[in-house]
């Protein structure tokens, strides 16, 4: 195994976070979970955002791509639909993925577009060192929020529900078997995943070990994760829940544009066939 | 296709009708429907179409002309006029010829009685609500008229009738059908003179279609084997990606609808990035929100093709209306400093060629590539010369052709991206700092070409890199790609037209070309002789064809469809020329007229050699 | 009450909406609603987004902004912010408010910003012509989608629910008495408001009359709109229910901007007044 | 402020002082600690920071200049160098003069020993960990040692190391003192000479405060009565925000971060249509995102004024480094054809006042104002004169000035918008055609002031109309307020320093202004006369301003720090002159020594007379 996880770590990029930081669990658990795969790193795509977390593709030996700040998701789909035969991941924070990329998720889950999403919350800015994130507890100090942040932080979980992504998840870093397993059973899953990892910053201290230390429960064994409702109650427990929250088997953005596509062929003249340039043309004339 | 027409051949036949009413009246359509019926014919066929932004109400009208010769612009004046109400009549009788048929409904118009004009009163929505029982027939009661006067192949017109209502059922069809004899039967009973004969002549030469420019950009994408669009609709650029959506999964290839443009942009920069031949066709409002991510594809060095079919500006504007508005935008609408090509088509023909040139040179160059058309271009349809598809060249190791050309209907050439050979991958820098600036990339998939693709600046691995040095040796990397570019495009023909000894010189870019070209030949007839430049690529500004062009010129005019003067600046900034900038900020196209106008006060003060030279 | 309606209908703009067209029923109410509440028309803000439900600002007497596709809450939210003694009301449609401008949502909710959002859903870009919108349903046949349409429809009630928006309703065009009571409601209800409104386009034909006639029941009586889970279940329930799904009372923007500032004054050397230009300069010395 | 004092008052005391190291090793924090402490001595202080843009490692560094004048840059080779690791004195040593001081860690460095310098291994870590157990005290160590070399006022000190650690426990501050304290020993234990002292002279003038420049934005926005703004944190411009966010509450403003830079351009546009001034501070990435909601700003004429600290582009490019590349963006960042006005501070005090005027003049010319300052006068600090408020000049019926001029320390005027009158709300116009393009705005909640602001081409009273006329006629009297705008600048006094008769000329904008200005000093001390123009206004192009700089100049250098010489092209286009085009694209600052280079090279070349004439 040891030696397998090179093949996916960048041969000679180190991570440039912080000592202690949150994001080297997630990086080592996507590692494992490829291995355990056995994917071929040529065939894996990450996409990341910008920020501490949006690091996360230059550390892989894949094809990967390091966009601007919250678009990781709509550049995925892009990638995804052109080229279904590749395994694709999208790394960010909540930032990146709650704030300013956070109208992209809704939409991504009406494809059901085959991508693994982790959004490694630290419940701050970290790159831009230390301003409220949409996830940043309500009166918490920031460099933004000197006085406290005054607005409600977001239930991720509850929202990820709403719009119903196939395969929702909730786990920390310093869960390092669960993390492995949500990942490597995200990977597998047909269609849209996300998994909103607590993963601690060190140094600007929102989200603390302390805080995922304890009170972090799992969801119980008998949890359904095919009842949105049951998801739904854990989404808005205190405390907050860890493991599979939702997990349903609909059509992914490639099955469905195949049976759209099978409906086209049948049509066209070219039965089965799909159409030559000429042909199109000849349509116009 | 037109650039190579260099000889002006006089038309016999030239006809120009216009029809006009308010939004949901059917003018549009009516026109259509006349102009198909034509383009059945052996006779070339245009239309301009301008409708109001409101869902109902309001001006609209299209505009048609045929000629036995290829058409170039709407025209100036119109032979034969259709009005449906008082503002259509109010705003169009100043176009109608002098001697030239006016159409209106009395029911609905009150018109001048001494205009030197042939005028005819029919009721068309009465005749509508008699022979349909409603009034919403009465567009096809006016092409009935307009049927007689130019003497339309009946059963064509009643074929295409069938086309376009067949699937709201037999009765609406019969209903069409009583309304347009009905109102050819009219015609006939008031005395409209019958002008010409398009009935029984030659057919259509098999060899043409007739598309609009937005169409023209969507055949365009797919003839070059683009097979990924993503999109979000935009006024009057949605036509583009409805047309893909339905022909792309013919061809095999995905078109999928986004949020917005930055998902839609950044989507087709994923799909780049997967190795696909990607598109996006937008407006200036949507244009605007793809800034940061053609600034990210500059950066990345991923080729795509953006479309932008430029509306009336400012910011929402004027949604159905045409400018040339958004040039500087193209060019610098990113912050930073990222090379990119534009390329402005210069009528529905040359849209379908330049598409495929765009894919040709963001594949070639790894960089965003900008078609700027216009909604008079877009929304325009001609008759079109078809490509010929066995004489497609597929460039596959596009070296062997060292300028990208401006393609033709007998030649064209499809390149695609260099990939890195396995010599290269051995020790694989995605971003190599080569002489012309292109490196071979590499397609997810292949061993050993992994790599990250960052926004941030980087070395020729790709790895992230700020150094002072490597930052100034990227940045020129970069850039030194629109110098090959330039060099390349040093080969292409000049895109001039009459004689080089002529001392008034005229340079317009995108969709005025046809107008231009018809404002000269009217010059020409007046015995002032004019010289054309129109360029088709817009930036990197094409220096040798300017300077050409400049070279023992007295005086040039610049034409553009904005209020700044935006093309004239770059020329002026380069040439250090004084040009005399000829501007149109209306929401509507140049008239061949308008610019005639604008020749003739020129040759005018030429004479006078009032004017400092250039 | 008829001459009243007429102090908060623009002098002489008229819609320019198709005859039929639902968005008519809903102007109508929201001008009753304004009269029923004897708002002054020179303090009312209308800001709409673009679309034929986006033309809504224009048909009042008041400060109306018309700004750009999808931006009309965020508009809204520096207006309100501004001025918290105006009434602001955000109008749009489907695409505006749920594609492009769907990010804007949750953040408005987090501010809890008094505002009330009206989105007028036809499930089509009806101004454009007739493409996909976010809740067009599966399979439908629109421009975009000529072969039918294949993403999931979002289900605005259960997003609006995750992102614990204060007031959350829906109704249709057609029912007349409970539009007008949802909406005086909503502008009444301190914070944040949201109702979506099934407004048929009678010109694309995705919603029409027919759709929202019958199998359109109110939500039962007993329904106790505190209740999230039980608002979630008639979210996620068939056939679609109308009314007030949820409507709790929690700080609005204006207040807890107050207990922010309340804070500061008392930190502030100058306590319970605010600080002069000078004194700030001088902090800087 | 810096455009006043032409004559040259030439310093006594000039001393710079270079510290880098390794992100998250305190070099930062040791050198402010250090230029705070000199700022509250009677010397002007002066600082350049450069760190990367990773969350840890990479090269960090600042630079001190103190003098016994003002200081107008980071200078070109520092006194003194503190280095903390390899790469630092890698990076670092060239730019020591001969003679000068060098501090390294020995531990950590290995130095040319050749090298003609003063060389002092100082093992700061291991200092640090013997003082206080941790290494983390080592850059107050290095402090310590400077504290020697500059004889620093102890109490001073202390006192500042209070104010930034007392909140991490009377431990951490003791901590401090003791490393300090054992800094400054070593020092004088090595031998190593105390330069200068700094201790018991005469205290602060009252009058200066010690700011950023992006702290200047922050006051300035307070001063010119902005109450209220939106932001999104984005590398270099955070501090504006996060500044904002902790003053405007004190005097009663309002600060709201959103959710992106598309909804903070869109929230305080609704807050400026609700009658507030309002301002959002950005970089290259976020403002691409507002290139919509910018035209929609200039369509509604509405007030507002957005910040961009530029930093190295294109893309995510390089987040903390400096570059003047927006400039294009940032005047023609928009689809179509919408007028805004682009202000260039150059320096630490000027971004205070420029900002007063940014306002001033959105609120008078109701469009949006982009101040374009840079990632090295953001980070820079700079004493700076304190503005008297008691001389504020409220102007509110600013027709009583017609000109606003360039604000002064000892007069500020501050505009506020133009209501209309009883008379004009009677049939209110809010777009009327004025002379100037200036129509009175009504603010929410005055009766018989309703109006509809719309994106979509509107009438003088607001309403849609998209006629060919009215399209020609509102656009044209959007951008009659630009010509309003030049014309009312004639009157500002010329932005020029040097004798008028000097037959070199060089032009910059923005924060390059010291080290031109510093290098015409290194070229009038070798005998070369420069003149300099430094606008402030970068568009509507200062026509009168070049027009008359140009008069009887031989060579005209244009210098920026950017790949393709944005302003020159500009110049260019304006007045067809040809000039040499001086960029630099690092992502560091130009040194003094770096443009006198330049300067001494074309004065070469005019020697030799080789170059033609402009
Ligand atoms: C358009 C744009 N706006 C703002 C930024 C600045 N920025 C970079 S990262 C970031 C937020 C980072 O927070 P998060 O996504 O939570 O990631 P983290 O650093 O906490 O892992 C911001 C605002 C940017 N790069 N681009
Ligand atoms: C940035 C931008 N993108 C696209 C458009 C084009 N556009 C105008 S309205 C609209 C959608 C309208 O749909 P909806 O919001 O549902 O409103 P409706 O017309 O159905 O009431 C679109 C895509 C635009 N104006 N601006
Ligand atoms: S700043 Fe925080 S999130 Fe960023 S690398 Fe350091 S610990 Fe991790
Ligand atoms: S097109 Fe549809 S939504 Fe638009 S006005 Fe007409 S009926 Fe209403
Ligand atoms: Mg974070
Ligand atoms: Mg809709």
């Amino acid at each position: 195994m040891k030696t397998l996880l090179q093949n996916y770590k960048h041969p000679s990029i180190k991570p440039v976070w912080c000592p202690g930081c949150g994001d080297y669990a997630v990086l080592n658990s996507v590692q494992k979970a490829f291995a355990e795969l056995e994917l071929k790193p040529e065939e894996i795509g990450v996409v990341s955002g910008i920020g501490c977390s949006g690091r996360f593709s230059h550390y892989f030996n894949s094809y990967s791509l390091h966009g601007t700040h919250g678009r990781a998701l709509p550049i995925a789909t892009g990638l995804k639909a052109a080229r279904p035969d590749l395994t694709v991941l999208v790394a960010g924070g909540d930032g990146d993925g709650m704030a300013i990329g956070g109208g992209h998720i809704a939409h991504a889950a009406r494809k059901n577009i085959d991508l693994t999403y982790l959004i490694m919350d630290n419940t701050i800015y970290a790159l831009t060192k230390g301003q409220s994130s949409p996830t940043s507890p309500v009166g918490a100090r920031t460099k933004t929020a000197p006085y406290g942040v005054f607005e409600d932080a977001l239930n991720p979980m509850a929202i990820f529900l709403s719009y119903d992504v196939s395969f929702i998840a909730r786990t920390t870093s310093l869960k390092i078997k669960e993390m492995e397993h949500i990942i490597t059973s995200a990977i597998r899953h047909p269609g849209f995943a996300i998994i909103q990892i607590m993963s601690p910053c060190v140094t600007h201290k929102s989200l603390t070990y302390e805080d995922i230390k304890e009170n972090v429960p799992e969801l119980p064994e008998n949890h359904d994760p095919t009842d949105k409702l049951a998801a739904l109650k854990y989404a808005y427990a205190e405390p907050q829940y860890t493991g599979i929250f939702y997990n349903i088997r609909k059509p992914t953005l490639e099955e469905r544009l195949t049976s759209v596509f099978d409906h086209v062929t049948e049509k066209a003249f070219n039965k089965n066939h799909t159409m030559t340039t000429s042909q199109i043309m000849e349509e116009y004339r | 296709m037109a650039k190579q027409q260099k000889k002006r051949i006089k038309p016999t036949v030239d006809f120009t009708i216009r029809i006009a009413g308010e939004g949901g009246e059917g003018v549009i359509s009516c026109g259509e429907l006349f102009a198909k019926t034509i383009a059945r014919t052996s006779f070339h066929v245009f239309t301009f179409i301008t409708y109001p932004s409101e869902m109902r109400g309001g001006y609209s009208m299209i505009q048609i002309r045929f000629r036995d010769v290829t058409v170039y612009s709407m025209g100036s004046f119109v032979d034969c006029l259709v009005v449906f109400n008082q503002e259509a009549y109010d705003k169009s009788i100043e176009v109608l010829k002098a001697g030239g048929i006016l159409i209106y409904d009395p029911d609905k118009v009150n018109i001048d009685t001494a205009l030197p004009v042939q005028k005819f009163p029919v009721p068309i929505e009465h005749i509508s609500k008699d022979v349909i029982g409603k009034t919403l027939g009465k567009n096809v009661v006016a092409l009935g008229v307009l049927s007689h006067i130019y003497d339309l192949e009946r059963d064509q017109t009643k074929k295409l009738i069938l086309e376009r209502y067949g699937s709201k059922g037999e009765k609406v069809v019969e209903g069409n059908y009583a309304a347009l004899q009905a109102g050819t039967k009219e015609a006939d009973t008031a005395g409209i003179p019958q002008v010409f004969s398009l009935a029984g002549g030659k057919p259509a030469n098999a060899e043409y279609m007739f598309i609009s420019g937005n169409q023209a950009v969507a055949l365009g994408a797919i003839a070059a084997g683009c097979r990924f669009t993503a999109g979000y609709p935009l006024t009057p650029a949605t036509s583009i990606f409805e047309t893909l959506s339905k022909l792309l999964p013919l061809v095999g290839g995905k078109a999928i609808q986004m949020e917005d443009e930055i998902a839609a942009i950044s989507a087709i920069i994923g799909a780049s990035f997967g190795g696909e031949k990607v598109i996006t066709p937008t407006s200036g409002p949507g244009i605007q929100l793809m800034a940061e991510q053609l600034s990210l594809a500059s950066m990345l060095e991923l080729p795509i093709v953006v479309v932008d079919v430029q509306r009336g500006g400012p910011s929402t504007g004027l949604p159905t209306k045409t400018e040339q508005g958004d040039l500087k935008f193209a060019v610098y609408g990113s912050a930073g400093e990222s090379p990119r090509i534009i390329l402005a088509p210069t009528s529905v023909e040359d849209t379908f060629y330049q598409t495929i040139r765009a894919f040709n040179l963001a594949e070639k160059y790894q960089l965003p590539v900008i078609l700027l058309t216009d909604q008079s271009i877009g929304y325009r349809k001609a008759t079109v010369k078809m490509p010929d598809f066995d004489k497609i060249f597929r460039v596959d190791k596009f070296d062997r052709k060292k300028n990208i050309k401006i393609p033709q209907a007998d030649l064209i050439d499809i390149l695609q991206r260099q990939e890195p050979t396995d010599k290269e991958l051995a020790d694989y820098k995605r971003y190599r700092d080569t002489k012309n600036g292109i490196s071979p990339i590499s397609r997810p998939g292949t061993p050993g070409g992994q790599y990250v693709a960052t926004g941030l600046e980087h070395n020729e691995y790709g790895r992230t890199d700020q150094s002072p040095e490597n930052h100034l040796k990227m940045s020129k990397k970069r850039f030194r790609k629109l110098d090959t570019v330039s060099r390349a495009f040093e080969k292409n023909p000049m895109e001039t037209y009459g004689d080089p000894h002529d001392k008034i010189g005229i340079i317009g870019w995108g969709s005025t070309e046809g107008a231009i070209r018809e404002a000269r030949y009217l010059a020409e007839d007046k015995g002032i002789k004019v010289r054309h430049l129109h360029p088709s690529t817009i930036s990197p500004l094409p220096e040798r064809q300017i300077s050409n062009f400049l070279h023992r010129l007295d005086h040039l005019i610049v034409v553009e469809e904005n209020l700044t003067g935006q093309f004239a600046h770059f020329i002026k900034a380069k040439f250090g020329v004084k040009p005399i900038e000829v501007h149109k900020c209306e929401g509507t196209p140049f008239t061949p007229h308008e610019i005639y106008n604008a020749i003739m006060k020129v040759a005018r003060i030429a004479d006078e050699d009032t004017i400092t030279k250039l």
